[in-house]
């Protein structure tokens, strides 16, 4: 028992990797069906990364790969303390540093775009970190514990009393995933105003590191999204497929907004959360 | 649907499989008409020279004493102009495209014309030259 | 690490567009688009030189662009090749003997591949990049071959910190 | 439905240039473009107007580095066409309202330009 | 302090295909000051007259842009017809007709694309440049190359589209038509782009006017401006009306394009019906002595070509001033306040030409 | 208890002889040997009673009772004389009625005007001693030289300095006797001499400026103090049942109903010292004051006792309504001021929002005030005194060295003043970042306000603010550390000494780190389990992962060796646009311009116009709704 959250973390480190990375080239395939397109080799992530990690390291400034590395270590051990079963408002908080280490890698280079990356990834951050805390909280009020290991093995349907939640954090999600309408920081698809935004600096391996951390959190963010319907793992593996989907979807059929709606949504996002989770405190203080 | 008005395009698309031409596995499209190159034939060839003035380019060069007739293709824009000056028809715009090269390309030919004979055909003979 | 050349299944591109007419630039983005879909080959049209492998162009080179080249050449990473498009990039093409054309990207910067046309069909420019994938591989066979001290403390630093 | 089109020019001395403009803009033309053609020595400046597919045409003959005035202050947009003037036929213009100072069109050489460059490969194929 | 970004935007960017620079201060993300600075393509190709007679320049005048190419040869093709005053034929006007058409769809739908992936919308990008894909193949059918056909000479066309592939043409039309009508549909009604569309870099109408502009750009201003209308070639029998819009904003102008895409499908439609039959040229004879101003309605809008000969085979001067040029001022003035976000948005709704306005 | 008074009456000492000292050198021995001796007192106080629980002195009582109404009527006569002076007439007002409230309370109520213990001590007295002993005490030495280099600076500014350390050093007499008086007559007594003291400090410059931001402050802080009287003369005349004037009587007098009013009176206090929202402009005024007051007064201890008292009376408001409404109070002004603090771009402005907010989350904490989020109030106190403390003096610094406060100045700050940026970074990272201690309670906030009714208006409230928070501080932060080119070291000129007290600081925010469970166990905890009978307990795995993640952070930059022998340099990406190393670029219109990537300020959105209007309205609303419930409650 004291060691299966070893186990999960373990578990993901070496398996997210290649998880993430398969996820996004089904992700690319499918991309690439909407678009009425073949589409690239399904390793094609993995191909990606092992070219960047061929190619010579050249830096702006040397510093830039320290973030970066910061970067990816804190997202994998978000990543791993939610595999372990950890208290999840604690990794939401690891998570935000992770972030802010990426940031900062943006900030310390002195460029242009890299700058006004930096600045958008921070607005992202503000737009999706309410929901996120709330999503904690959320499933906490229907469970009764912040850790994942409780919430993953609870028997309520979770869902069914935080559709608003979900909802919610399924818009976020979009900002998560760098997808459109809300790929304002840097964006999978190759044109936007501000170049690769807050990657615009960052080359070989120092990028592959970055889309490694990216991988990581996708699987973890599908982990959270699987906790609303842990209850049951066949509905909740389909449901993080489904969700998945939804968001290429969304991401074919949208204009990329810009940063103000993206702070908007993502606070709306939470307001639907809250509404939710006042309903439902109120029918546990009826209810008890 | 004001909120997803593309939902019908990429219905459509991931019904109808994917639109692309598998390009190296298939042969690209051409038409009839599709200005791919010129050929030159140096057996027909009188050294008239009329191409070479009226190609907008100067990518081609004669020199009638040497028998040598040149075309410069890093400066064909296959316009084909000369195809319908040649009053012999030694020139013809094929349709297919050329490769791509890692260094410039002149293509030298030999004029292999005979004057009062019936001109025989004989192969033609090329050199990849070399230019700045 | 240095024998799977997954260099070749994933060409980034930079395109940048010296001073062509867009007859080959479009045919460049054309490329991109469902019928040619150069993403089958791992292309991606980064727009940025720091991420790009292939460097693209189209057009010759004038006056205020020249700068521009070599400054995009320069921000590439290494393994990188160019590839010039259409033959104004390769000579000037047409517009060669103008006052304000220097003549082809070759005049500013090494160019690997040329691909001919005016313009170069999208047909010809995925040639074009199939032929810079093994130029590109050969720099980098040479480039990870080069057996200095410093090139190997570069590996070693790159495989402590992928683990 | 079809508009015939015509077309008139009448020449224009350098002081009356403002005046006429002026009189033009009040009635209602927009001005579509302006234009140099160098005649041996000096400089024809053609200012073109259109109301209506009735295009009419000011003609200005200059000495080289005569002095012109700009129009950007009746039409703000004349600018583009100023600042060509400047970089590509060295007419200085005074007053344009966005100055690029020569930098509108950068060339390597200065003008007047011809064709055949110097120097450069002497487009044989050799 | 002023809190205030100052940042390069291009020339290589890859938003824009094609090389323009913008010095482009903002706050947050507003846009303060922005101040163009072209040249990166000038090339000088108007000097090459010198060089090249006046029947083989409509090469070159066919690579003052490979977008709109053939318009710029039927341009100077008309242009040197006045001044020479060669009658051309009727067959001629409509195939210019039709190829100057088919030119503006797809230069159109190239535009929609580009303007999609300007928004960040990459799929709407993927299905225009598809749409295009089918024009231009009718396009290489009938003159044999994609994007620089080189079918047009002064004095009429090179070459004739026959019977059989005009009625191909024709049945092609409907569904085709259907197709951008879809596409049109998410650009004028999905709610995403009207968001980053609507009341963004708004100029009234007279102020369109007085700044000079031309094309959709001026047309969705409510300046009804369309050289169509004077009947060149064969816009005369065709029956011609200009598409207009009058909010002046960036959806206006998407809105133009967007209409004025099936009115193209409309008049080929008309021109395949009409056509008549007879000689596809005219011989030319003597040489260019005078002068024109020759205007014709590109996708952009109204392009000059002035011209002047002096009865020998090379003209004394082209002067080529395009439609992006005219556009230049409105641009400078839709920029300021415009969020950073918006700038490709802003600078892509006068569907800038760097390459014609260089030359 | 000789260590109570010795900490109460040592300052006072030490202010009188910095009376007489002119010179800077002597001043700074002065200054630096008393700090180490308040110091070493109060670490001595914490060895001493740290495991004792509250411990209660009788203290001298009656001369000592007297002397402190005479003093409260000198103050009372000076303030009438500065607003005569200054016409501030408000300020007259509000001390002539405070004045005569107190004449009121002695004459009315003589017999019920005592303690049955003047003085004590607990855990929680023991942390805030602990504060004002060593950060206040740092302060005061770091602000010796500092004031040396503000005079360069401002020749047009008097020459003070005697007066001003005097006051620093009865300020933190005062401070001492604050948290150490069971008898509420003298903690209002200290409650005015730091409010005294602030006047004094925020108007230092005499500048108009300056002079009018003092009042300010002294008005609000004056109606708070009013408050407190009306306050003491409730509880005076409630004697039996609320327990008077002794504070350990009236927090365990059995009658919560009668206690509830004067506990929101002096809640109320407690606002307008925290420069809560209504209050906040005080506090924003305050920074015309010289750096070092900012960072003592105004960050890291006198505002705090507006908390102190707050948490002080948390268990009476704890499960009221008026409670809850006086959370509302704190939290609403921590969103509100987190948000504005993005709009800002003077650190210091920052830094004063940023105050206000975490004040506001404290107040919020106490305000609700169940047991475990007595602890995260507790915690919090801690966290943000070392932090901001470290934060002010660093701005002092970087303002002395670069001439400039704006955060936009401080640009490549790693470049110029490496040291300086580092520790500028640690404290930032204490604000806001995991594992550092502010997000530990913000975290444990959010856990317990998920147990209590209606704290979903809490925690939504603070899942908002803190995202908000990590907007501003990240972008801060990230000028720190940009590296910039071809600039030049600055940090040498920086007076020496002065690194002294910032590098001890620095280590306190990173110990606070390593060392808070220890202090959570061995003070907080105990604390809340002596007035609660239960107490909070972080998860242990919880903190082995803080801990793990803290040690990562400080492995890190090991990493740097890796990287630096090989990789090529690379300028930036500039559109492919000619630029130099210093990002100039080749701009339009023949120009060259430089690069500039300054910070969004979002003032659309977060600016204090929009904002603080509706913020305040909103807490004023919620202030009165607190009396009217207390009323209610009655
Ligand atoms: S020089 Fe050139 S143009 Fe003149 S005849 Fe020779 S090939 Fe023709
Ligand atoms: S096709 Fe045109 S460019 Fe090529 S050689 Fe012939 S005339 Fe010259
Ligand atoms: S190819 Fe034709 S036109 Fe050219 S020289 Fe030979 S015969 Fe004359
Ligand atoms: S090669 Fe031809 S199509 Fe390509 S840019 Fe040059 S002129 Fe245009
Ligand atoms: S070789 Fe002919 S075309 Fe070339 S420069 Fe000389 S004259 Fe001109
Ligand atoms: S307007 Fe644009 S598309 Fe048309 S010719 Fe000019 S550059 Fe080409
Ligand atoms: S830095 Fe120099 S000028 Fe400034 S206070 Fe110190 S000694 Fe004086
Ligand atoms: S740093 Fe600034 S405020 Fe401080 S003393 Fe010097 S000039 Fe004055």
């Amino acid at each position: 028992m004291t060691w299966t959250w070893l186990i999960g973390a373990v578990l993901f480190l070496i398996l997210a990797p290649v998880a993430g990375g398969l996820i996004a080239g089904i992700d690319r395939r499918i991309t690439a069906r909407m678009q009425g397109r073949v589409g690239p080799p399904l390793l094609q992530p993995f191909y990606d990364v092992g070219k960047l990690f061929e190619k010579e390291n050249v830096v702006v400034t040397t510093a830039q790969n320290f973030y970066v590395l910061a970067y990816l270590i804190f997202i994998a051990l978000s990543g791993a303390l939610f595999f372990a079963g950890g208290d999840l408002l604690l990794i939401v908080f690891a998570f935000t540093l992770a972030h802010v280490f990426l940031v900062l890698g943006a900030y310390a280079v002195h460029s242009p775009y890299s700058h006004i990356g930096a600045e958008r990834e921070l607005i992202q951050l503000m737009a999706y970190e309410p929901m996120v805390i709330l999503a904690a909280v959320g499933l906490y009020m229907v469970t009764n514990s912040f850790y994942v290991a409780d919430i993953a093995t609870t028997t309520i349907p979770a869902i069914l009393y935080l559709p608003g939640v979900f909802l919610g954090f399924a818009t976020i999600l979009t900002i998560k995933l760098r997808k459109s309408p809300f790929d304002i920081s840097t964006s999978h698809h190759a044109h936007q105003e501000i170049v690769k935004g807050i990657t615009t600096e960052f080359s070989g391996s120092t990028l592959a590191q970055v889309e490694i951390a990216h991988w990581y959190e996708n699987v973890f963010l599908l982990g959270f999204i699987f906790l609303f319907f842990a209850w049951n793992p066949i509905i909740g593996v389909a449901a993080v497929v489904v969700t998945y989907v939804a968001e290429i979807f969304i991401d074919n059929v949208t204009a990329r907004v810009r940063w103000q709606a993206v702070l908007k949504s993502g606070w709306l996002a939470a307001v639907l959360a809250l509404a939710n989770l006042a309903i439902l405190s109120y029918m546990m203080l009826g209810g008890v | 649907m004001g909120f997803f008005a593309m939902t019908k395009t990429v219905l459509r698309n991931l019904a109808g499989g994917p639109a692309t031409r598998q390009y190296p596995v298939v042969p690209a499209r051409t038409s009839a008409l599709t200005r791919g190159h010129i050929a030159f034939d140096p057996a027909t060839c009188r050294s008239c020279g009329l191409c070479s003035r009226r190609c907008p380019c100067e990518a081609i060069r004669i020199e009638k004493e040497e028998k040598v007739w040149e075309i410069n293709r890093m400066r064909c824009v296959a316009c084909g102009d000369c195809v319908e000056g040649c009053p012999f028809g030694s020139l013809t715009m094929e349709r297919d495209y050329l490769p791509p090269v890692v260094e410039h390309v002149v293509e030298h030919h030999t004029i292999t014309y005979v004057k009062p004979e019936k001109p025989e055909k004989k192969p033609k003979e090329e050199s990849a030259g070399e230019s700045a | 690490m240095s024998t799977m050349a997954y260099l070749k299944r994933s060409p980034w591109i930079l395109h940048y567009d010296a001073s062509s007419c867009n007859g080959c630039d479009i045919e460049v983005l054309a490329c991109l688009t469902p019928l040619y879909d150069v993403e089958r080959f791992g292309i991606i049209n980064t727009g940025n030189p720091k991420h790009a492998d292939i460097l693209m162009i189209t057009g010759g080179i004038n006056e205020l662009n020249r700068a521009v080249v070599r400054n995009l050449y320069e921000q590439m990473p290494e393994p990188k090749v160019v590839v010039a498009i259409g033959i104004c990039a390769a000579t000037g093409g047409i517009f060669r003997e103008c006052y304000n054309i220097a003549g082809g990207v070759d005049k500013i910067i090494p160019v690997d591949v040329y691909v001919p046309g005016c313009a170069a069909r999208p047909e010809m420019i995925i040639d074009g990049v199939v032929a810079a994938l093994s130029i590109l591989e050969e720099k980098r066979a040479k480039m990870t071959g080069n057996a200095q001290a410093k090139e190997a403390a570069r590996q070693a630093a790159e495989a402590g910190e992928s683990t | 439905m079809t508009v015939n089109e015509e077309q008139t020019t009448i020449g224009v001395a350098l002081e009356d240039l403002t005046r006429e403009v002026e009189g033009l803009q009040a009635g209602g033309y927009r001005l579509v473009q302006i234009g140099c053609t160098d005649i041996g020595g000096a400089y024809e400046v053609n200012y073109s107007f259109d109301k209506d597919y009735q295009y009419r045409n000011l003609r200005l003959t200059v000495g080289p580095e005569t002095e012109v005035p700009s129009i950007s202050g009746i039409y703000w947009g004349a600018f583009v066409y100023e600042n060509e003037m400047h970089d590509l036929f060295g007419i200085p213009v005074t007053g344009i309202n966005i100055d690029f100072k020569g930098t509108f069109i950068k060339t390597a050489e200065k003008y007047p330009f011809s064709v055949t460059r110097r120097g450069g490969d002497q487009c044989r194929n050799a | 302090m002023s809190k205030r970004i100052v940042i390069p935007f291009g020339p290589q960017h890859p938003v824009l295909p094609e090389p323009i620079h913008l010095d482009l201060v903002l706050e947050d993300e507003t846009v303060v000051e922005a101040i163009p600075s072209i040249g990166y393509i000038h090339r000088g190709l108007e000097r090459l007259i010198e060089k090249r007679e006046f029947t083989e320049y409509v090469y070159v005048a066919e690579r003052i842009c490979g977008i709109c190419s053939f318009m710029h040869a039927v341009c100077y093709s008309q242009g040197i017809e006045e001044i020479m005053k060669i009658e051309v034929p009727d067959r001629a006007h409509y195939l210019r007709t039709i190829w100057s058409e088919c030119s503006r769809l797809h230069s159109h739908l190239l535009w929609l694309g580009l303007f999609a992936d300007g928004m960040g919308f990459e799929n709407l990008f993927m299905r225009s440049w598809r749409l295009r894909e089918s024009v231009l193949d009718v396009l290489e059918d009938t003159s044999g190359g994609r994007v620089i056909q080189g079918t047009c000479k002064v004095g009429g066309v090179r070459r004739d589209i026959g019977a059989e592939k005009l009625a191909e043409m024709h049945r092609a039309l409907d569904p085709f038509e259907e197709q951008c009508r879809d596409l049109g549909d998410v650009f004028l009604n999905d709610d995403t782009v009207k968001y980053r569309l609507q009341g963004l870099g708004v100029v009234g109408k007279d102020e369109a006017y007085a700044l000079g502009a031309v094309g959709p750009t001026a047309r969705a201003s409510g300046v009804a401006m369309d050289h169509r209308e004077t009947g060149y070639a064969a816009y005369g029998d065709l029956g011609f009306k200009p598409v207009v819009e009058t909010t002046g904003d960036c959806y206006a102008r998407c809105a133009v394009r967007v209409k004025e895409v099936y009115a193209s499908i409309d008049l080929i439609r008309r021109a395949i019906d009409q056509i008549p039959e007879g000689p596809l040229d005219v011989k030319v004879k003597g040489t260019p002595d005078g002068e024109y101003f020759s205007r014709v309605e590109q996708p952009r809008g109204e392009v000059i070509h002035y011209l002047r000969g002096n009865g020998t085979k090379h003209l004394t001067r082209a002067r080529i001033r395009t439609p992006t040029l005219a556009n230049i001022p409105i641009l400078v003035k839709m920029l300021p306040n415009a969020q950073l976000a918006d700038v490709p948005v802003v600078v892509l709704s006068i569907d800038p030409c760097i390459s014609c306005t260089e030359r | 208890m000789q260590t109570l008074l010795f900490l109460i009456l040592f300052p006072i000492l030490v202010a009188c002889l910095l009376l007489f000292v002119k010179q800077t050198t002597l001043r700074y021995a002065v200054v630096a040997l008393s700090a180490l001796a308040i110091g070493g007192a109060s670490i001595y106080l914490l060895i001493q009673y740290a495991f004792e629980g509250a411990v209660y002195f009788a203290a001298p009582s009656e001369a000592a009772g007297l002397v402190m109404v005479a003093i409260e009527m000198g103050l009372a006569l000076f303030i009438v004389y500065m607003g005569a002076k200054f016409k501030n007439y408000l300020a007259i007002a509000l001390a002539v009625i405070q004045a005569a409230l107190v004449v009121y309370l002695e004459i009315s109520f003589p017999e019920n005007l005592h303690a049955v213990h003047n003085l004590f001590i607990d855990q929680f007295s023991i942390i805030m001693a602990l504060i004002v002993g060593l950060i206040g005490s740092l302060i005061a030495v770091y602000a010796v030289r500092y004031m040396e280099t503000y005079h360069h600076h401002h020749p047009e500014v008097r020459d003070r300095q005697k007066m001003f350390f005097f006051v620093i050093f009865a300020f933190l007499a005062a401070m001492f006797g604050l948290v150490f008086s069971n008898n509420l007559m003298w903690l209002f007594f200290f409650w005015e001499v730091t409010t005294i003291s602030s006047f004094l400090l925020i108007g230092y410059s005499e500048t108009e400026e300056a002079t009018k931001n003092a009042f300010r402050a002294l008005v609000m802080n004056l109606l708070g103090g009013v408050a407190f009287v009306v306050a003491l003369i409730i509880l005076a005349a409630t004697e039996p049942t609320s327990g008077g004037i002794d504070l350990a009587r009236v927090l365990t007098s059995p009658d919560a109903a009668v206690i509830l009013i004067p506990a929101v009176l002096i809640g109320f206090a407690g606002i307008t010292k925290a420069a809560l929202m209504p209050f906040s402009s005080w506090l924003l005024g305050a920074m015309v004051a010289p750096t070092p007051v900012s960072a003592l007064l105004h960050s890291s201890t006198m505002v705090k006792a507006g908390v102190y008292i707050l948490v002080r009376f948390s268990p009476v408001f704890a499960g009221t309504f008026a409670g809850f409404s006086v959370g509302l109070v704190g939290a609403v002004t921590f969103v509100v001021a987190s948000a504005i603090a993005i709009s800002q771009s003077d650190a210091k402005s920052v830094l004063a929002y940023s105050t206000i907010a975490n004040l506001g989350l404290i107040a919020a904490c106490a305000g609700v005030g169940t047991y475990m989020l007595v602890w995260a109030a507790i915690l919090l106190i801690i966290f943000h005194a070392v932090a901001k403390s470290l934060l002010f003096l660093g701005t002092g610094a970087i303002e002395h060295r670069t001439g400039s406060r704006n955060i936009e100045d401080m640009e490549g700050l790693i470049v110029r003043m490496p040291k300086m940026a580092v520790m500028m970074f640690i404290g930032i990272a204490g604000m806001f970042l995991a594992p550092f201690g502010m997000l530990i309670s913000k975290w444990a906030a959010i856990e317990a306000f998920v147990q209590v009714p209606f704290g979903l208006v809490f925690i939504a409230i603070l899942a908002y603010g803190s995202a908000v928070t990590v907007f501003f501080w990240a972008k801060w932060m990230g000028k720190l550390v940009t590296v910039t080119r071809n600039q030049e070291r600055v940090e040498k000129g920086f007076f020496e000494e002065s690194w002294a007290p910032l590098y001890i600081i620095t280590g306190l925010v990173i110990a606070a780190v390593l060392l808070f469970p220890v202090i959570s166990s061995t003070l907080i905890e105990p604390y809340v389990l002596a007035i609660y009978g239960v107490t909070a307990l972080l998860p242990q795995a919880n903190v082995a992962i803080m801990l793990l993640m803290m040690a990562l952070l400080l492995v890190l930059p090991v990493s740097f060796l890796l990287f630096k022998r090989s990789a090529k340099r690379l300028p930036v990406y500039m559109g492919g646009r000619p630029s130099t190393p210093d990002l100039h670029f080749a701009g339009s219109l023949g120009m060259t311009r430089e690069v500039q990537t300054q910070n969004y300020y979002l003032t659309e959105y977060f600016g204090e116009a929009r904002l603080f209007r509706p913020g305040a309205v909103v807490c004023i609303i919620l202030i009165l709704a607190s009396w009217v419930l207390a009323g209610v409650a009655l």
